[in-house]
């Protein structure tokens, strides 16, 4: 410590630099640094699970650092890769069961890891209120998302509404490319049959989430 | 403390004399409070019954007891619940989660030079009221306020 | 907790026994907005700090000669001499020579405990989180040493170009989005007034916001009825974002680490804090 | 345990952290095995030796307890004594001092 301080004292710097002022790795430096980091860094783990670490061409689109934008190009890649990436149920609806979507809306679990194993013990929840308000009457939502309350009283419950509410769930970045949603059929968190009925809480006019 | 006080805990049975026994071997009034823990009160599953087993059925609803607790306990394991009471005399207060497989939670006497007052975190496992029971000046008064529990985080 | 500004912890004892209402109530009239129906039962969990027990007990094991080696952890350096703690974990994680590594503050006890003591590496590792049926040695220990700079301010320097490769390295991470969710630390931390359910989630491109998240950890979290420590807020991120089990004391704990407690420096360190 | 007991005008407000585990007797191990009930039954505050709380708990009172007692009539210097007995048995007691705020 007194050789540190000494030595800022004499040179007449500020006790505390800011970045700028230092040199650090650019960023391709950076970015292998950080993916070896990464694949160093879940130890004992079996491949199927350290695979989820790797980032996908999408996601590693996505992950501009700091304030830098995604450029037109990316964009359009990343609607590309995700339009790709649509797989849709084989009994072909599109709404299923909006009571088995109100179930899963509220749902967070599913998928976590503990000990190097996913935990088994239900289904997959949809995840949908930790971030996004649905039912006026439940409180306990998120708003890291949209507020998704009379969504289907606003657009209908036609079959093109059907389906683009499947795709935006199914994979999001179809539509927004880098939003904060995850593609939650994509990357295989619920299956097209979950899906469905969670788009079914979504339109249905029965559903809590368009009661007048 | 006087007669009066100690029936509000006073257990009729002789279980928890171990614990009675206990504390009465290491406080200066022991013997004043050489009573056991209320088990007939503590194991009652229903509100009425726990009121029953502390002497206090038919207690008079209060605006004197304020109650301070969360609208929304944000994890049900820890919810903060103060009791206050302006009703003179107070010797006594209990604080019970209606809904709880047991709903009383603790159960408190307090001395001439104690403020009315009594504070303490308890586990709920479900939205409930809460219901503070005093005693004062011999006679019984109630209180309640809900107290909803979320699913926090991420579920 | 959030909510409750730096001045409520300090006024732990008001008098008037209805200050927590009134103190809320009035705080939410008075910015003309409805009164948040969780502000009492914050600032009731920001009086008393269960966290407390864990620094006594950090102190007795930090203290006592435990280990194969019968040793106390009183000659461990955490960056300012052997057995210096007061201001230690304001500068890291940090540069240590005798390792050739950047380590956080629970890597360097991990350290010592194996090296002073005699501790079995795995071991410890093992038992690095506490649990309901297990308390952690790490948790108290992380605790005490932290408290030892209570009051004094964040100020990581970046001094050694390894610790500057670890603040990049932990920008990069804070932003690189992955797994069955997609997300990134800044997915959840990068926006205003944003909540998962009914929890507040700091801004962490805000300073202010993220010298308050420095200030505290680590935290007695009420829902894990524990102290946890940086490590595991961590692994805890992970653990919502579908990832593997993070690595205690890896090279993504200690880059992340050391990019939020930059980004934090300045903070006036209270330790323990308190979290849901 | 932990005590602060502060004073406010002549009121001390005792505040007391306890290291408890208030096991319910329905949550189960990592074995799965249900955890017997372990929980603290009865709290005893003394102030300068006299009682001013004597509080009975059921197990629903939080792991690591957190209570409080406002006394009056105190001052700087007054002794406070906190002892708790749980369902099996075990027992502790602590003091601390009245502090000025």
């Amino acid at each position: 410590m007194g050789i540190r301080m000494t030595a800022w004292v004499v040179l007449g710097m500020p006790l505390i630099a800011a970045p700028g002022c230092m040199s650090f790795p650019d960023a391709p430096a950076t970015r292998s640094l950080g993916e070896k980091m990464v694949a160093e860094s879940y130890p004992g783990m079996p491949d199927s699970l350290t695979r989820r670490a790797v980032q996908d061409k999408a996601q590693s689109i996505c992950s501009k650092v700091g304030k830098e934008k995604l450029t037109q190009e990316e964009a359009a890649e990343v609607v590309r890769l995700s339009r790709e990436s649509m797989k849709y149920p084989a009994a072909g609806k599109l709404a299923g069961d909006w009571q088995a979507g109100a179930r899963l809306a509220y749902a967070g679990q599913g998928g976590r890891v503990v000990g190097g194993k996913v935990e088994t013990a239900k289904e997959n929840g949809a995840l949908c209120s930790n971030c996004h308000a649905l039912d006026p009457g439940e409180v306990n939502v998120g708003n890291i998302g949209p507020s998704l309350i009379g969504y289907g009283a606003a657009r209908g419950s036609s079959e093109e509404v059907a389906r683009l509410t499947y795709e935006r769930i199914y994979n999001a970045w179809a539509y927004a490319p880098c939003s904060n949603m995850p593609r939650l059929g994509a990357n295989g968190h619920l299956t097209p049959e979950q899906i469905t009925q969670v788009v079914a809480y979504l339109i249905d006019p029965q559903s809590p989430v368009n009661r007048k | 403390m006087n007669g009066k006080r100690r029936s509000f805990l006073r257990l009729a049975t002789g279980a928890g004399a171990v614990a009675a026994a206990a504390i009465a071997g290491l406080t200066r009034t022991g013997a004043a409070w050489a009573q056991g823990w209320n088990k007939p009160a503590f194991e009652s599953k229903a509100v009425a019954d726990v009121l029953k087993s502390l002497g206090a059925s038919g207690a008079a609803e209060s605006k004197d007891i304020v109650i301070t607790a969360p609208d929304i306990a944000e994890n049900g394991a820890v919810v903060p619940v103060e009791v206050t009471s302006r009703i003179p005399g107070t010797q006594a207060i209990a604080i019970i989660a209606e809904k709880n497989p047991f709903p009383l939670a603790a159960a408190v006497e307090l001395a001439n030079s104690s403020e009315p007052y009594t504070y303490v975190r308890i586990k709920m496992g479900e939205t409930s009221n809460v219901r503070a029971v005093v005693k004062a000046g011999g006679r019984f008064y109630t209180a309640v306020k809900e107290v909803k529990v979320t699913v926090g985080g991420c579920g | 907790m959030r909510r409750v500004g730096p001045g409520a912890t300090a006024s732990l004892f008001a008098g008037a026994v209805f200050a927590g209402c009134v103190l809320a109530a009035g705080a939410a009239l008075a910015q003309g907005k409805p009164p948040d129906p969780m502000a009492v039962g914050r600032q009731l969990l920001a009086e008393d700090n269960p966290g407390e027990l864990w620094v006594q007990r950090g102190e007795n094991l930090y203290r006592e000669k435990r280990g194969p080696r019968e040793a106390s952890l009183e000659a461990c350096d955490f960056g300012l001499g052997p057995g210096t703690l007061e201001g230690a974990f304001t500068h890291l994680p940090r540069y240590f020579a005798d390792t050739g590594k950047v380590e956080d503050l629970e890597s360097r006890l991990l350290k010592c405990m194996v090296e002073l003591q005699g501790f079995d590496r795995a071991a410890i590792i093992q038992t690095r989180f506490s649990n309901l049926d297990r308390a952690s040695d790490m948790e108290a220990l992380a605790t005490y040493v932290a408290s030892r700079s209570n009051g004094m301010k964040m100020d990581v320097r970046l001094d050694h170009p390894r610790e500057r490769e670890m603040y990049k390295a932990g920008e990069y991470l804070f932003f690189r989005r992955t797994g069955p969710t997609d997300f990134a630390c800044i997915t959840c931390h990068g926006d205003e007034g944003k909540r998962i359910r009914l929890q507040d989630l700091p801004n962490m491109t805000d300073r202010r916001q993220m010298q308050a998240v420095i200030a505290g950890w680590p935290a007695y979290r009420g829902t894990h009825s524990t102290v946890r420590t940086m490590q595991h807020r961590l692994y805890d991120c992970n653990w919502q974002m579908r990832l593997p089990d993070l690595g205690f004391a890896s090279d993504v704990s200690i880059a992340l680490t050391t990019y939020l407690n930059y980004q934090g420096n300045g903070a006036v360190i209270r330790v323990p804090g308190v979290r849901r | 345990m932990k005590i602060r007991a502060t004073l406010k005008g002549d009121v001390a407000d005792i505040r007391v952290l306890i290291a408890h585990p208030m096991e319910t007797g329905q949550r189960k191990d990592a074995k799965g095995e249900i955890v017997p009930q372990h929980f603290i039954q009865s709290i005893v505050v003394t102030h300068n030796g006299s009682t001013v709380y004597s509080g009975q708990w059921s197990q629903a009172v939080s792991r690591n307890p957190v209570f409080a007692v406002r006394v009056r009539g105190a001052k700087a210097g007054d002794k406070v004594s906190v002892t708790w007995v749980d369902n099996k048995g075990d027992k502790r007691t602590d003091e601390a001092v009245v502090s000025a705020s």
